[in-house]
């Protein structure tokens, strides 16, 4: 197994499209490395991107930001004004793992890693955030919720990477937030993960809404119907209610060893109902 | 002569006794009268035992003193984590 | 196969050494560099025992490729103590009867040291939280949480 | 000698009367291990390395049951690098029926040569079929996809009741159960039937106004130990042999792997490493005899590190089971008949710890008719190992449960109810035998008076109370005191210290020479270092450690005073040892300057030569522990998480040596039971294989899942201990189950009778009880 560090976009691309899919991605490595020692994976080279300094930067960008795909949980902690224009990304992205993890992962690789338990996606997807892809035949820009076919699939070609996830710019009162279920209080993954993101106009009536949901189905899923029922509400408890009941219509969940059919679905509507009383108090504050 | 308490599945092969009085001055004394008022009692059963001389638990214990008014019981030997 | 060629700092000290790609920070600290202080518990970033910092960051040993560490600062439990003098985290570790059977130590007090460099008056909410990806079995924690706030609060003096 | 012993009573006397006069113990002293263990210098099972070193690997069974119809290792031999394999071919097989006592346990030899390497059958998945070992790490794991192992794969069964069922598949086509009257003519996966008690329990019965009968089920959870089980063999050609390993005791792993490989015993020298958590779960042995024998075979040294997902796969676990508990009593608080069947997992061979739990299920009771009955059962998992209390958590878990009950239908405080019904000394136990000084009232008083039980519940919580009993046991032990010449000690043991038991032993040994602890530096001895040790396990190091220490200090003092008296020309009774130095006594007091250690060490050479104090003795009279914990919990009651908000743990520690250490034995007991009561189990797929070997879905307790975890230390002196000890690791984990699950009642008015009380299943019965 070869180890590669290129530092540019194009040498990245041309070492991946050169390696014919027997490459990975190396970003924070949190996957990766378990995934190696388990004996999954087995490439013929490793592609560390963390030496490309697109990867590594979060930037203002149209109001909004520009996130490097290898820029650790840690490192977005840092970042006051992306915390407080998309707290509930960043604590999205700041569930995933321990203190040690949050050294390493990155929202890059937690969304590309492809797991519908991921944390940072349902959050990524609630705030309409984008990736830039870049691949041999240039750049292309698609949403997150486009990402993800199925358990460890993307959509991304021979040759592509995602360089960094796009944040669009903040109207005034908004807010996002993201809640997951866990049996412990740190260290598992999501046995479900709800992300809203929510905009009032001046009166307190929801403007746009978007429902991200994690953990209940083969990819993490964007339920237009969960916000639809918010949208053009003062999102009072019986819009919340029928928001709720809106998710666990979308659940499409499995039993597995982290949760039953039936606790998911009833945990995601608990959620998406804890999740949006948050992000409507901080739609309220700014 | 001391009070014998037979405890678990001793009474198996006692022909379901399982209390006796016996005269015996040690564990190990104890054990030979027994084995030869119970035949069947196997042969691993020292091994598998803890004897209570009056509320004190002994394991591979012979010379340990039984006195003429002392209460024994016989139960399985207790190991630990 | 070609090895890698790697030079690095631990613990302040220029190191060099040849790993192959999947050989982990841990599989070299241990079996080339005989820095066994770190442990292996998991070999999936579920336990701490193998805690290191690199460039100044908490991270698992297990969870990083020997090869990134590439013109790295990684600092080990080996490089804790300061000559003859414990870290005051190791003396409250002591102080505190804070390990038993003492193999989740060293990632405790390399966890535990790098929050107080943050964060130099956690409260013990924060303190259970930093060090959630520290297993330890023995001890419920109470006495390394104790022994945590004990030293803030006598480093802040 | 006279003068000595007069040292000693008077030591025992002190603690009864003024516990103040001892120095050391009783303080929290540094540990001697201290400084090792917080700069990472110990060195663990798996931190040594020899030169020519190889790596050892295991190939294990992907097939819950299978027989093994042929292993070809050929092409794993021709892959370069690869320097042993060894299968069951390599190990002699052990006569049938052939039990020896090991250390603590009755060992079946025939068992446990194929628990460490599978021979006609495969019977859980992770069991060993064959190993490797291999100039590297890489190699060997690539061997091991070359050896071929071909299976016919048989049906499995993991659950006990599926397991006692009259169609189950055989795990052992010729086990007959033992313990049933008349014996049974068919084979079964019931390996024994055990029933312990007194009176008659329908007559009990009839005599009470309120009879409350449950059934309860628990999953099996692993000791969970963060250090994997590690070791490093060396077998030289003339056959002698050296093993390093991490393991509770190095004495009986000496003992099994000499059997297993049919090797003299005094050949093999082992040397127990720093030991990572133990719990029980290393007091058997796996990689030891395997590697070993790659060895032997390979003429090098090899190391062999189990993975994580290979502890959970091979090692340990504690039983599940299922139980049927019922309790009567009287309206005013009496208990008048306790019943309890006790079914245990065993997982593949015999030997679970259902014994232990049918006798302590209800050892906290003063019960006139009382019955527990445990059936020992064979399923596709990996045999079980000690875990701490070996079968109480999981008996007084369901006894607890219903006590609680009880107390709630008869409207009495759970504390209260108890204490009408508890144990206390000359009663005779549910068992048998009469109890001598024990603290059961003692620790329920104090909890019932502790700030914690006295503190009103936040809305919505509940608070649960449960009491927990374990035996605690002696065993061999061995204790050299080697003066130095100038006047320090080193003190070996032979027992591996898995907690601050080299403080502790330390401690009582300074105590008993009257000198500086500094001047003690204690050690853990390799097998041929010392005579023999059983494990460290049961609680017992401090209790017969203590023993063996105090035993070897008075030899020491005897000749210390032998060569003052030599030296003053007095008869030795008129010899003293106090504070540390031997002064005339009786009428020649004052005659002579006192003589220190350091005095005598100085001159020992031309006194008579060295100096060692020894003691090895059978220690008898461990003293039983009881405890009692309160706990409260929140819950979420729309997403079923229970979080444990305060928690205090109560229990009768004899004598506390080094609080400290206690503390911690009372504080990780109490959360790993947390952890077993809320989150731990292991999952299994319809095939019989684990789902989550690994610590990440496997869910022990983490920093932030719990609170301070307070403690009380009783104390009521063991009689049968110069400073009185009991033993404390053991009980902490009894109590925890039932007094969660007594907490949960107590907050959701929801009784329930299965563990883990994950949230998936607390939302359920939530939504069940609308």
């Amino acid at each position: 197994m070869r180890y590669e560090v290129p530092e540019t976009v194009d040498a990245a691309v041309a070492l991946l499209a050169a390696a014919n899919g027997s490459a990975r991605i190396l970003a924070g490595g949190t996957d990766l490395l378990v995934q190696l020692r388990a004996g999954l994976v087995e490439p013929d080279v490793v592609v560390d991107i963390k030496k490309i300094s697109q990867t590594r930067q979060v930037t203002a960008q149209d109001g909004g930001f520009r996130v490097g795909a290898a820029v650790t949980g840690a490192e977005l902690d840092e970042h006051p004004d992306l915390k407080k224009n998309w707290p509930g990304v960043v604590e999205a992205a700041e569930l995933i793992g321990s203190t040690q993890v949050q050294g390493r992962a990155t929202m890059g690789g937690n969304l590309c890693n492809a797991s519908p338990a991921a944390d940072s996606v349902p959050a990524l997807i609630a705030a309409a955030a984008t990736c830039q892809i870049a691949g041999p035949d240039g750049e292309r820009t698609v949403p997150v919720e486009s990402i993800c076919t199925g358990p460890g699939k993307t959509i991304l070609g021979t040759g592509e990477f995602v360089v960094s996830l796009i944040l669009p710019a903040r109207p005034p009162h908004s807010g996002d937030a993201y809640l997951r279920f866990i049996p412990r209080t740190e260290m598992d993954i999501a046995v479900v993960g709800v992300g809203v993101s929510l905009t009032l106009d001046g009166a307190g009536q929801c403007i746009a809404a978007r429902v991200g949901l994690g953990a209940v189905a083969a990819t993490a899923l964007l339920v237009t119907e969960a916000a639809d029922a918010l949208v053009g509400t003062a999102v009072d408890e019986g819009a919340v209610e029928k928001m709720q009941q809106a998710v666990r219509a979308a659940c499409r969940p499995i039993d597995d060893k982290r949760g039953t059919i039936a606790y998911r679905t009833q945990v995601s509507g608990v959620l998406a109902g804890r999740a949006c009383r948050i992000a409507l108090e901080r739609a309220g504050e700014h | 002569m001391a009070k014998i308490v037979l405890t678990g599945n001793l009474r198996l092969y006692t022909g379901g006794e399982t209390e006796l009085e016996l005269n015996a001055g040690t564990i190990r004394s104890l054990i030979r009268k027994l084995r030869e008022r119970y035949p069947d009692l196997p042969e691993s059963l020292e091994d598998e035992l803890a004897i209570s001389i009056d509320g004190t638990v002994h394991q591979d214990d012979w010379f340990a003193r039984i006195q003429p008014d002392s209460e024994v019981h016989l139960m399985p030997r207790i190991a630990g984590g | 196969m070609a090895r890698n060629h790697v030079t690095t700092t631990i613990n302040g000290d220029p190191v060099e050494f040849l790993c192959d790609t999947e050989q982990t920070l841990l599989d070299v600290l241990r079996d080339e560099l005989h820095l066994t202080g770190s442990k292996e518990g998991c070999a999936s970033g579920d336990c701490g025992a193998c805690s290191v910092t690199m460039d100044g960051r908490l991270v698992c040993a297990c969870l990083v490729l020997a090869v990134e560490t590439q013109g790295a600062e990684v600092e080990t439990i080996e490089g804790m103590a300061d000559g003859d003098r414990l870290h005051p985290l190791q003396q409250k570790f002591l102080d505190h009867a804070a390990l038993q059977c003492g193999v989740c130590t060293p990632g405790f007090l390399v966890a535990a040291k790098s929050l107080l460099e943050r964060n130099p008056d956690p409260t013990e909410s924060e303190v259970r939280y930093w060090l959630a990806g520290n297993l330890c079995r023995c001890t419920g924690y109470d006495k390394i949480v104790r022994a945590v706030l004990d030293t803030a609060a006598e480093m802040r003096e | 000698m006279a003068a000595v012993e007069k040292i000693i009573e008077n030591r025992i006397d002190d603690k009864t009367t003024d516990s103040k006069a001892l120095k050391w113990v009783g303080t929290r002293a540094p540990r001697p291990d201290g400084v090792d263990k917080v700069t990472g210098r110990a060195k663990f099972g798996a931190d040594t390395h020899l030169p020519n070193m190889l790596i050892g690997k295991v190939l294990r069974s992907p097939h819950a049951h299978a027989r093994i119809l042929s292993i070809d290792p050929s092409a794993a031999l021709a892959l370069p690098g690869v320097k042993a394999v060894v299968t069951r071919d390599d190990f002699p097989d052990q006569p049938a029926g052939a039990v020896q006592p090991a250390g603590e346990m009755i060992i079946n030899y025939r068992d446990m040569t194929r628990n460490i390497m599978a021979r006609e059958k495969a019977l859980y998945e992770g069991h060993a079929v064959a190993a490797v070992a291999a100039v590297s790490d890489r190699v060997a794991g690539q061997a091991l996809t070359l050896i071929k192992v071909d299976y016919e794969v048989l049906p499995h069964v993991i659950d006990v009741d599926e397991a006692m069922g009259a169609d189950a598949p055989l795990i052992q086509e010729d086990l007959i159960t033992e313990g049933m009257d008349p014996a049974p003519e068919k084979p079964s996966n019931i390996a024994k039937r055990v029933e312990f008690g007194h009176g008659d329990i329908e007559t009990g019965f009839s005599q009470a106004q309120v009879v409350i009968e449950r059934e309860f089920k628990t999953r099996p959870v692993h000791q969970g130990y963060i250090e994997p089980h590690a070791c490093l063999a060396s077998f030289s050609e003339d056959g002698q042999a050296d093993l390093w390993c991490s393991t509770q005791g190095h004495y009986v792993a000496r003992g099994h792997c000499a059997t297993l490989l049919g090797m003299d015993v005094s050949k093999l020298r082992v040397t127990s490493s720093e030991i990572g958590g133990g719990f029980g779960g290393k007091t058997v042995v796996y990689l030891e005899p395997v590697a070993l024998a790659l060895s032997r075979k390979a003429c090098q040294p090899v190391k062999m590190v189990m993975t994580r997902d290979e502890v959970f796969r091979a090692s340990g676990p504690a039983c599940g089971t299922s139980m049927q508990v019922r309790i009567g009593a009287t309206r005013e608080g009496k208990i008048t008949a306790g019943d309890a069947t006790l079914k245990f997992q065993a997982g593949a061979f015999a030997g679970s710890p259902v014994p232990a739990a049918a006798m302590c299920a209800f050892a906290p009771y003063d019960l006139e008719h009382v019955r527990s009955v445990g059936y020992d059962v064979l399923v596709n998992r990996p045999k079980v190992a000690a875990y701490r209390a070996p079968g109480a958590p999981l008996g007084e878990y369901a006894v607890e449960s219903v006590i609680d009950e009880l107390a709630k239908a008869l409207e009495l405080d759970p504390i209260e109810f108890r204490l009408l019904n508890a144990v206390r000394e000359g009663v005779d136990s549910s068992y048998g035998p009469k109890f001598g000084p024990i603290g059961c009232i003692q620790t329920l008083e104090a909890a019932r008076d502790h700030d914690h039980y006295q503190t009103p519940l936040g809305s919505g919580q509940g608070r649960g109370v449960a009491t927990g009993y374990w035996f605690n046991i002696g065993g061999q032990t061995s204790a050299t005191l080697n003066l130095s010449e100038d006047g320090s000690v080193a003190l070996v043991v032979g027992t591996p210290d898995i907690g601050g038991s080299r403080a502790s032993l330390a401690m009582m040994t300074a105590e008993t020479l009257g000198i500086e602890l500094d001047k003690v530096r204690p050690l853990v001895g390799d097998t041929s270092a010392l005579g023999y040790n059983m494990l460290t396990g049961g609680s017992r190091v401090t209790f017969a450690g203590g023993i063996a220490v105090v035993g070897a200090a008075e030899d020491l003092i005897r000749q210390l005073c032998e060569r003052a008296a030599l030296t003053w020309d007095l008869p030795l009774d008129d010899v003293e040892w106090i504070e540390g130095e031997a002064r005339p006594a009786n009428g020649r007091a004052g005659s002579e300057a006192p003589m220190s250690m350091a005095e005598i060490a100085k001159d020992m050479a031309k006194s008579g030569g060295p100096i060692v104090g020894r003691h090895s003795t059978n220690a008898q009279g461990a003293g039983p522990s009881f405890g009692t914990h309160v706990v409260d919990v929140d819950v979420d009651r729309e997403t079923g998480r229970v979080s444990v908000t305060r928690y205090t743990v109560v229990q009768d520690a004899g004598k506390a040596i080094h609080p400290g250490y206690v503390e911690g034995q009372y504080q990780g007991g109490a959360v790993q039971g947390i952890g077993w009561a809320l989150n731990e189990e292991y999952i299994y797929d319809e095939k019989g294989k684990i789902e989550n070997a690994g610590f990440l879905d496997y869910r022990v307790p983490v920093c932030s899942d719990v609170p301070m975890i307070d403690t009380v230390i009783v104390e009521v002196p063991n009689p049968e201990h110069p400073y009185g000890v009991r033993g404390v690791g053991e009980t902490p984990i009894v109590p925890p189950l039932a007094a969660i699950s007594n907490a949960v009642e107590n907050a959701l008015g929801i009784r329930f009778t299965e563990l883990p009380m994950s949230p998936p299943r607390v939302l359920a019965a939530i939504e069940q009880a609308g």
